[in-house]
Parts: C-alpha cells; structure tokens; sequence
C-alpha cells in the first residue's frame, strides 16, 4: 500500500460524501454518489482488498447508480426548500452525530495503528486461513476460499439477503392491476421514437462480451479476484444495459418476471441445496468434502473446491435474477409497462 | 522498451490534463463533452497501452496472458466510452440544451 | 445422519428451504403456499423441541457449520437459554402463519405468494439469530429479518409506507451500530466467535474501547427492540402493518432482540463486566423506568385500539431491559421468562385485534363496542391475555413479574419496582376500559337505533383456534413457570450475582 | 510513513459515519437521507477494510506458481477476513438501497412528495 494515495483517496471520499449531501439535485447527488463509489473502489484495490474492491465497483458504483438514477427518474430531481421549524429536529440530529462522532474518537485512541502487520487482528484467526487454504481446500485466493468455505454458512444468509431484498421490492412496488386508483402522471417524457442506432449497435456488441467476462469472473473466482457475487452482477447488468439501449419489453421477452423469480429462487435454493447434500451423505451442513463420495475422481480437498464452484454458481444465479427484477420494479414502478 | 513505455505515458498524461484543462475551460456543454470524449479514450488507450508493454519485462504465458487482458479492456473503452459521450450529447440535444455561438447571447 | 443430531442446523434450514419452496409453488398456483409454509414451519418447531430436550438432557450443543472447528468456522451453540427461544420462535409463528390464512386473504389478495415467502424467511432470521455463536453470523441474519420486516409492514395500507420508511432509516442505524460494536471487539481480539471472544476479552477490561463496543452494541439493540428514547418507529409500523404480519413482527422481533442483548451480555461481555466493571446498571434501570413509564402514559392516551398494544410493546420491553440489567438472578429469570411471557401474551393481543379488523374492518376502540355478544369465545381469549398483561394469576404474566419485582427487591432498586407495579395498574385501567366497551356499550348500527337480535358470529376457525390455543398456553405456562425456572431458566443464569 | 497514517483511515470513517448518520436524521429529502445511508454504510466497510490492510502486504491470493509450497509469510498478505465480511456487507447494503428505494417509490406514488414535512402534512 502507498500511504500517499491512501491520504489523498480519503480526502477526496469526504469532498465527495460531502457533495453529495449538500447538492439541490438528486440526479447530480446520484451522480456524484457513484463517483464516492469509485473512491471507495480505488481505496480498497490500495489496501489490497481486491475482492472487495470488485464487488463495490460492480455493486456500488455500477448497480446503485441505475438504481438511484432509475427512482429519480420515476420520481422527481428536485430537493424541497428548506422550511423553518426543523430546527429542533437538526440541533437533535446534531448533538446525536456529534456525540457518536465523539464516542468514536475515544474508541479510536486505543486502536492499534493502521496498516501494522502485528494487530491481534492480524494474528489471531487469519494467520490460519493464510496458511491453510491451500492444504485445506486447494483454493489459492483466501477470500474466496473464507468466503465460501469456512465461512460458507454466511454466504449462503448472504445471497438469501439478496433474495429477500428481490422479493421484498416486488412486495413493495409490483401492481398486478393494469390501473392503479392513486397513481400520478409520468414525470418525464422520454423519446420513445428516437432510437438510437450506434448506441443501440454498440450495446449488442457489447453485451455477449460482457455476459462471457461474467462467466469468467465466477469460473475463475478461485485463482483471482471475483466470484459468484461478482460474476451475477455483471451478468446482470448486461441486461440491464439492453433495457437502457432497447426498451424494457424486449428484455421483458428474453427475461420474464416469472424466469426472474424462478432463477432467483434456483440460485439459492443450489446454495441451500449443496449444504444439504452434504448432510445427507452424512456430514455437517456445508461440508463440502463428504462430496467426494459423489464426485468422481475427486478427493476431499479437490470435493471442497468443486463444491465452492457449485455454490457460487448458486450464488451467481440468484443475483443475477434478482438485480435485474430490482431494476425492472424500480424503473417501471411496479407495473412492468415500460422503463428508462 | 523502457523509453517507449515513459513516452506513451507521458503522452497519455498530458491528453489527460489536456482533457481537464478542456473540460474546465470550455465554454458550453457540447465542447466539454468534445474535450472528454476524445482526450479521455486516447488518454486511457495510452496509459493502458504502456502498462501492457511494461508488463512484457519478462516475456513467458503468464505476462503474455495479462497483456492480452489489457488489451480487451483498450478495445471495450475504445468502443464504449465514445458511445457513452454521444449519449450524453444526444440526451443533451434532445433535451434543448443550446450550443454556444460567438455571438453574445440575448440577455435574459 | 440422523434428524436429532442435525436438528440445530434443521431448525434453519427448513424454513429457508421452505420459504423458497413456497415461492415455487406460489407461481404454480397461490392455494399451496400456506400448506408450504405451515409445513416448514412445523418442521422447525419441531427440531427446536428436539434441541431443547437434547440440551436439557445432555447440557449445551455446539454445532460446526461447513465441519470447522470454531472460532474457524461458523458455530451454532444451543443451551438452555436460546432453546427455550427457539420453541417460542417457532411456536409464535406456527400460531401466526395459521392466523393469517383468512386475514391475508382479504388483505393482501394480489401477494399471497410474496408474503408468506417473506413470512418464512423473517421466521428463518429470527430462529437463525438466536441459535448462533458468531457475532457477525448474527449481523447477516439480523439483516435477513429486518429487511423482511420492512417488506411485511410496507405490505399494510397507505400509512405503512411511510412507517416503514422510518423503520428502515433507523433499523439500518441500529444494524449498522452492532456491526460497527463487533467491529471493534474484532480490532482489539481478532475474533468473532462468542465463546472465543468471552475467553479473550478479559485481559482487555480496563480498555476504553471495549466499553465502547458494549455501547455501540447496545444501541444498535435498543433500536431494533425499541427500548423508550428510540421507539419513534415501532407505533405506526406495527400499527399500520397487515395485520398478519403485525401477528409476526410484534411478537417476535423486539423479544429476539433482548435476547440478543442478554446473549451478547452473557456471552461475550461477561457478567462481571457488565454488572461490575461497565458500571451501566444504574443508568439502564433508570432508562427502563422511564421507558416503563413513558410507554404506560402513551398508551393510555390512545385512542387506536392497535395502537396503544404497541405502546404496551414499549412498556414490556422496558420490564425486560430493567430485569436484565439489574444485577440479580431474579431479575435476569424474570427478563428471560418474560420473552417467552411477553411474545405469547402480544400474539394473543395481536390476533385479537386481527379477528376485530377482520369482522369490522377498523381498529379504533369504537370498533370493540358490543363484541362480548357477538364473539363470546374471542372476548373470552382476549379476556386471558388482558388478565395476563395485567399480571393477574395464575396467567403466565403474573410470575414473570414476580421474578423481576423480586429481582428489583433484591438489587434494591424500588424505583423499578415502583415502575412495574404503576405499569400494572395502567395496565389494568387500559384492559378494563377496552373490556368495559366490547361488554357494555352496544355497537351502533347503520340503520340508526340498536340491533335487537344479536346472533353469535364467530371469526373463521382458522383464527380462532390459534387464538384459544396461545390464550390457553398462557394459563399453562403460567401453572408451569415454577418448572420452567428450575428446569430450564435457572441453567442459563450465572448464579450469586 | 508519517505518523497522521497510523489513525488517518480512522478518523475519516469516523467522519464519513457523522456525515452519513446526519444526513439520515436531518435531511428533509427522503433520496438524499437513503443517500446518507449508504455513506453510512460504507463508512462501516472503511473501518473494517482499514482493519485488514497491512505495511508491505500484498493482496490475499496465495502466489502458487513458481515456488509451490514454499513457506507462506504470513505478514506478506493482507488479513483477508474482514474482506470477507465486507463483501456480505456490501451485499446487505445494496439490498437494504434497492428496497428503501423501492419505498421512496412507494410513497412518491401515493403523496406525490419526497419531502418528509410535505407527506407528514398529508398525514394529519
């Protein structure tokens, strides 16, 4: 790490959450809310937290920023004037920030220094999976292997998480009926008669390629950076990008809301699944090595990386479906008519 | 290599200031984009260019692997950033937003 | 394999499995989803009897998920404490998910499917919660529940929305707080595990960050429980949810979440730090009044019969963070039999206020005029848990609170006891005026004048029958709490504090 | 490395969290306070990333080519167990953004307003 870029990445992250707060427009607040995500995204590849890294350029910079975009766009750009008679409200928000912020700082004197190699942090638990992934599972890339394997019970909670927000959007949002009683007129007329044809050329070139780097990304998540996570979301936003460039129906006829839920469903209903094959050959949830039992020519070392594979792929099905039915909800309100 | 590796850098930095000072200063929104869609894919398209040539130190699979790599991220920006700057500018004119001319503008 | 040995892990991963099984079916045909989810649930509550008597037999269970040894892996540890959770878990929500059949019906027509999906998966977060060893395991499950949560109260009619929005600005806070708290147990100790860290953490005390993780988890407890000075969310959420869902969430969540608290007090902070070195006891026993206090007031000014339950709700959870913290056996058994107390005594309010939406579509106390007439069996039910809210013996909420009144005596601290007997009596002016209403004044009709025939017209069995079986639980818990104390309270309670 | 480094990381999560936390109790706007709940979110991932990042460390991918098994120096690579919690956390995050959204949506769609004092009038 170079502490010089650490520095000034950091200050550049407050200008920016700054910004964003401060901006009277949504959009811009949106648009500068993806450059912090880049920020961030920088600041971890800086710290070495690849992964991490990976997953908040896909997540936070890519897939937030349409959905932000995406619900100002359906709602409106423009941030209320202020009106007195919130002042109590803002001295109270103030003196709780204040105080956490304070409470904070006092808990900060007694951490040990940043980027020390000899933090109980450092020495405890992970010295073991730094020594031991290779032997134990055959999986060169820590986090991958701590991701899915020691830690794999959090995951498979992690991507039913995804799941639950999918569903949770559509409980929310989803109108079955073709009129809704209280429903408000568009917000912006989009020219719909004006398609584009090099953004529309360039779109359909681009997306096999996208969705093959997908693939990539989740088959080679044990040797780099990358996974299931990262993999689906990718994947994922190829289509998003043909419902931008084309419109929402197209897409709507290669990916229908019930394939979206029947995916989302299927990838974690893999994950689950994998763990309880491992119960029912006679090990404990999610111990991949009984695999070996049923895959052929496997080992319990090599049992437990194709078992990983297994649930990533899991994991990057139910991605996936589930950012794109978010986006689908989000952009058409619910009503699955037509979108940005 | 080294000499050719600090000149594509070096020409890479200076299309990206270029790139800055346009968008700085130029006056009106077609402009700007015009500065940040050229210098910006040229700029990326050498920086990138010279980490692939630096990577070849030591030539064998693996560095060949990563500057291949390397090379498919210089073609999808070289596709998709000019794309994305005729976008903005396409929803720019649709939406009305006037080119600026010499002369002044009416005060309103 | 067998189902006994597996069962802390089955008690899970039914429901999760399940939940998903029921969104299958439901884009099949909608009439499958309750079977699914009744199923999955059953199978849960299930294995959670299962684990019980295990550990009543055979003491505390550990769990290796993945087959790593802790504080490697994920470990699930179930003792006496989060085994009596558990059965109340899963029983609560057996009972709820056979309650909401009719009412989701008229309700929720369009999203059957979506609901019970998410109902089995806030069911799956709250049973995943309370059976783990893993602090951050904890985080992901917390997140399971509380974003279902969202989407269950968002479900309800106009208001719901906004309630909920106000519900997850301040959940997040609170999650956010606990990860933040764990955080910093994980900087100092570099441990997630509970038990690891209850083992690393004493060479630590004198430090000020610890202490600072013990608030931060605190907190972010308090606002997923709504603990009196963070409640601002809990009334219109609860109040405006599907009342279905209310069924679920209100009896479940804010209970998880002091057992969390209790959890995170006894078994990664010890007992000596919290009651010794921390010094909080003080400050919290007083912050419990308040909430008592605050909560019984705020309810008696309601006039929203649903409402002022969920100012009740405040009330209880105050009766539960005071037991908790204050310092003595007594106290602690008293806050731990009062979650299970407390989660049937709410169910009961919450499926009577259900029955009242469903047969008069309102929720005012006007809506309850005339209901001893109409619906002698509901009223009688109702009548249990008002008697049990109250503390009236032999109802089962009676002796959780003479376990806390006798903790408060023997920590000497009478202003909580004083506290927990005005509740009682604020507690017994609102019942009666709720069952002065629904017995004497005659419901008004439409067409002017009183309806002279009054026929008897019951609520659908569906709900009925959960209502009489938690309305008779309460009696039988109440008759059985001695035993449940020695048998199963007392293993979880440090002795001699 | 001057000293300012050893708790910089810190201080600026400390910071971005009261930015965040602000934001989420003050701001009037519901989109700027999910806003600030995102800040507020990835203020946590700073703190715990920061936790993982050590002097001279590389990233947690064990090189493997070359010299195999040979002996792993465990101060040369970065702890990789906040990384992975991160990435759960970063999941939660998005999925508690796409359902807040969802509910901005929700409430724009039936009081026509983002403002919080707006739709409380509506209210009463």
């Amino acid at each position: 790490m170079i502490w010089q870029l650490d520095l000034s990445i950091l200050t550049l992250i407050v200008i920016c959450a700054f910004a964003t707060i401060m901006v009277k427009d949504l959009l811009s607040a949106a648009i500068i809310f993806g450059a912090y995500s880049f920020l961030m995204c920088l600041l971890w590849t800086e710290m070495g937290a690849v992964d991490v890294a990976f997953t908040e350029a896909s997540v936070g910079a890519g897939v937030s920023t349409v959905l932000f975009i995406a619900a100002v766009y359906q709602t409106t750009r423009k941030v209320g004037v202020r009106k007195s008679g919130r002042l109590l409200s803002k001295a109270v928000a103030l003196v709780a920030t204040l105080l956490t912020g304070l409470v904070l700082l006092i808990a900060e004197a007694d951490f040990p220094d940043f980027a020390n190699p000899f933090t109980p942090a450092s020495l405890h638990l992970s010295p073991y999976y730094i020594m031991q992934t290779l032997h134990d599972t055959n999986v060169p890339n820590i986090v991958t292997s701590v991701l899915a394997d020691y830690r794999g019970f959090d995951t498979m909670f992690e991507t039913a998480v995804i799941f639950t927000a999918g569903l949770a959007v559509i409980a929310i949002l989803r109108r079955f009926k073709k009129e809704d009683r209280c429903d408000l007129p568009e917000p912006y007329v989009i020219s719909e008669a004006h398609p584009d044809t090099i953004i529309r050329f360039i779109a359909r070139q681009l997306v096999p390629f996208i969705q093959l780097f997908a693939l990539y990304v989740v088959a080679h998540g044990h040797h780099s950076p990358g996974g299931g996570f990262q993999g689906g979301v990718i994947f994922g936003a190829s289509f998003i990008l043909l419902a931008i460039s084309y419109d929402f129906k197209m897409v709507l006829g290669i990916m229908s809301e019930r394939w979206n839920i029947l995916l989302g469903n299927i990838g974690v209903l893999i994950y689950a699944g994998i763990g309880f094959l491992c119960l029912l050959l006679g090990a404990n949830f999610l111990d991949y090595s009984v695999l070996s039992k049923v895959l052929p020519a496997t080992d319990k070392i090599m049992a437990r990386s194709h078992g990983m594979l297994g649930i990533e792929i899991g994991v990057a099905i139910a991605v996936l479906a589930i950012v794109i039915s978010i986006y689908f909800n989000i952009v058409s309100r619910g009503k699955y008519d037509k979108g940005l | 290599m080294d000499i050719v590796v600090i000149m594509l850098t070096v020409i890479g930095l200076f299309s990206f200031f270029a790139t800055t000072v346009g968008l700085l200063r130029f006056p009106d929104f077609y402009s700007r984009m015009h500065a940040a869609g050229k210098g910006d894919t040229l700029a990326s398209l050498l920086m990138l260019l010279a980490l692939a040539l630096y990577n070849f130190h030591e030539v064998n699979l693996a560095n060949l692997l990563v500057a291949i790599k390397i090379l498919s991220i210089v073609v999808f920006i070289f596709m998709a950033s000019p794309t994305a700057t005729h976008a903005i500018t396409d929803a720019a004119f649709e939406s009305g937003v006037k080119p600026w001319t010499k002369e002044p503008e009416e005060e309103s | 394999m067998s189902f006994a040995e597996q069962a802390p892990v089955l008690l899970v991963i039914i429901p999760l499995l399940s939940a998903l099984l029921v969104n299958m079916v439901g884009l099949i045909n909608r009439r499958y989803c309750l079977p699914v989810a009744v199923t999955g649930i059953l199978g849960s509550l299930t294995a959670s009897v299962i684990t019980l008597i295990r550990v009543m037999e055979n003491g505390v269970i550990s769990y290796r998920l993945g087959g790593w040894p802790p504080p490697f892996g994920i470990e699930y540890v179930i003792d006496h404490l989060n085994g009596l959770v558990l059965v109340t878990i899963s029983f609560v929500s057996l009972l709820a998910v056979i309650f909401s059949k009719e009412s989701i019906k008229k309700e929720l027509p369009e999203k059957i499917p979506q609901f019970y999906t998410l109902f089995v998966l806030l069911v799956t977060g709250l049973l995943g919660m309370t059976v783990t060893g893993d602090a951050f395991n904890l985080y992901v499950l917390l997140e399971i529940s509380a974003l279902t949560g969202y989407a269950l109260i968002a479900m309800g009619d106009n208001r719901a929305l906004v309630a909920s929005f106000n519900y997850i600005i301040l959940g997040t806070i609170g999650a956010s707080f606990y990860l933040l708290g764990v955080g910093h147990l994980y900087i100092m100790t570099g441990s997630l595990n509970m038990g690891d860290l209850l083992t690393i953490l004493p060479r630590l005390y004198t430090l000020n960050v610890v202490f600072i993780a013990l608030l931060l988890i605190l907190t972010g407890t308090w606002i997923k429980m709504a603990f009196f000075p963070m409640h601002g969310w809990l009334p219109n959420a609860y109040t405006y949810a599907p009342s279905a869902a209310g069924c679920l969430v209100a009896p479940l969540v804010t209970k998880v979440s002091v057992y969390i608290m209790i959890r995170i007090m006894l078994s990664v902070f010890s007992p000596l730090y919290v009651y010794n070195i921390a010094g909080l006891s003080e400050t919290i026993v007083w912050m419990a009044v308040i909430a008592i206090l605050s909560g019984s007031i705020l309810a008696l000014a309601q006039t929203d019969f649903k409402k002022m339950l969920t100012y009740l709700i405040v009330a209880e959870v105050g009766y539960m963070v005071g037991g908790a913290w204050l310092a003595s056996s007594a106290g602690l058994t008293g806050a731990i039999l009062h979650i299970v107390n407390d989660a049937l005594m709410t169910l009961c309010l919450f499926i009577f206020a259900g029955i009242v939406i469903y047969k008069r579509g309102g929720h005012q106390l006007q809506d309850l005029a005339g209901l001893y007439k109409k619906m002698p069996v509901t009223m009688a039910a109702f009548t249990v848990g008002a008697l049990s809210m109250i503390g009236v013996p032999p109802t089962a909420g009676f002796f959780s609170k003479w376990y806390l009144i006798l903790g408060a005596i023997d920590a000497g601290r009478y202003h909580f006891m004083a506290a927990l007997l005005f509740s009682s009596l604020v507690n017994a002016i609102l019942f009666f005026r709720v069952i002065e209403i629904a017995y004497f004044e005659p419901k008004i009709d439409h067409h002017g004048g009183e309806t002279e025939n009054i026929v008897v017209d019951e609520a659908p069995l569906s709900m009925l029958v959960p209502l009489i079986i938690v309305a008779l639980s309460l009696i039988v818990i109440g008759l059985y709490s001695g035993d449940i104390v020695t048998n199963i309270i007392q293993h979880s309670v440090p002795q001699g504090l | 490395m001057p000293s300012i480094i050893s708790d910089y990381n810190y201080w600026i999560y400390i910071l971005l969290m009261m930015i965040g936390l602000y934001a989420m109790l003050a701001k009037n706007n519901l989109v700027k306070k999910v806003i600030g709940m995102s800040i507020f979110q990835t203020a946590i991932i700073i703190f715990y990333v920061s936790i993982s990042a050590k002097e001279h460390a590389t990233i947690p991918i064990i090189a493997h080519h070359g010299a195999a098994e040979a002996a792993i120096d465990v101060a040369h690579y970065a702890n990789p167990l906040p990384h992975v919690l991160m990435l759960t956390a970063i999941v939660v995050s998005v999925g508690t953004l796409g359902v807040a959204l969802a509910l901005c949506l929700g409430i724009y769609r039936r009081y026509n307003s983002l403002e919080e004092d707006e739709i409380q009038e509506q209210l009463q």
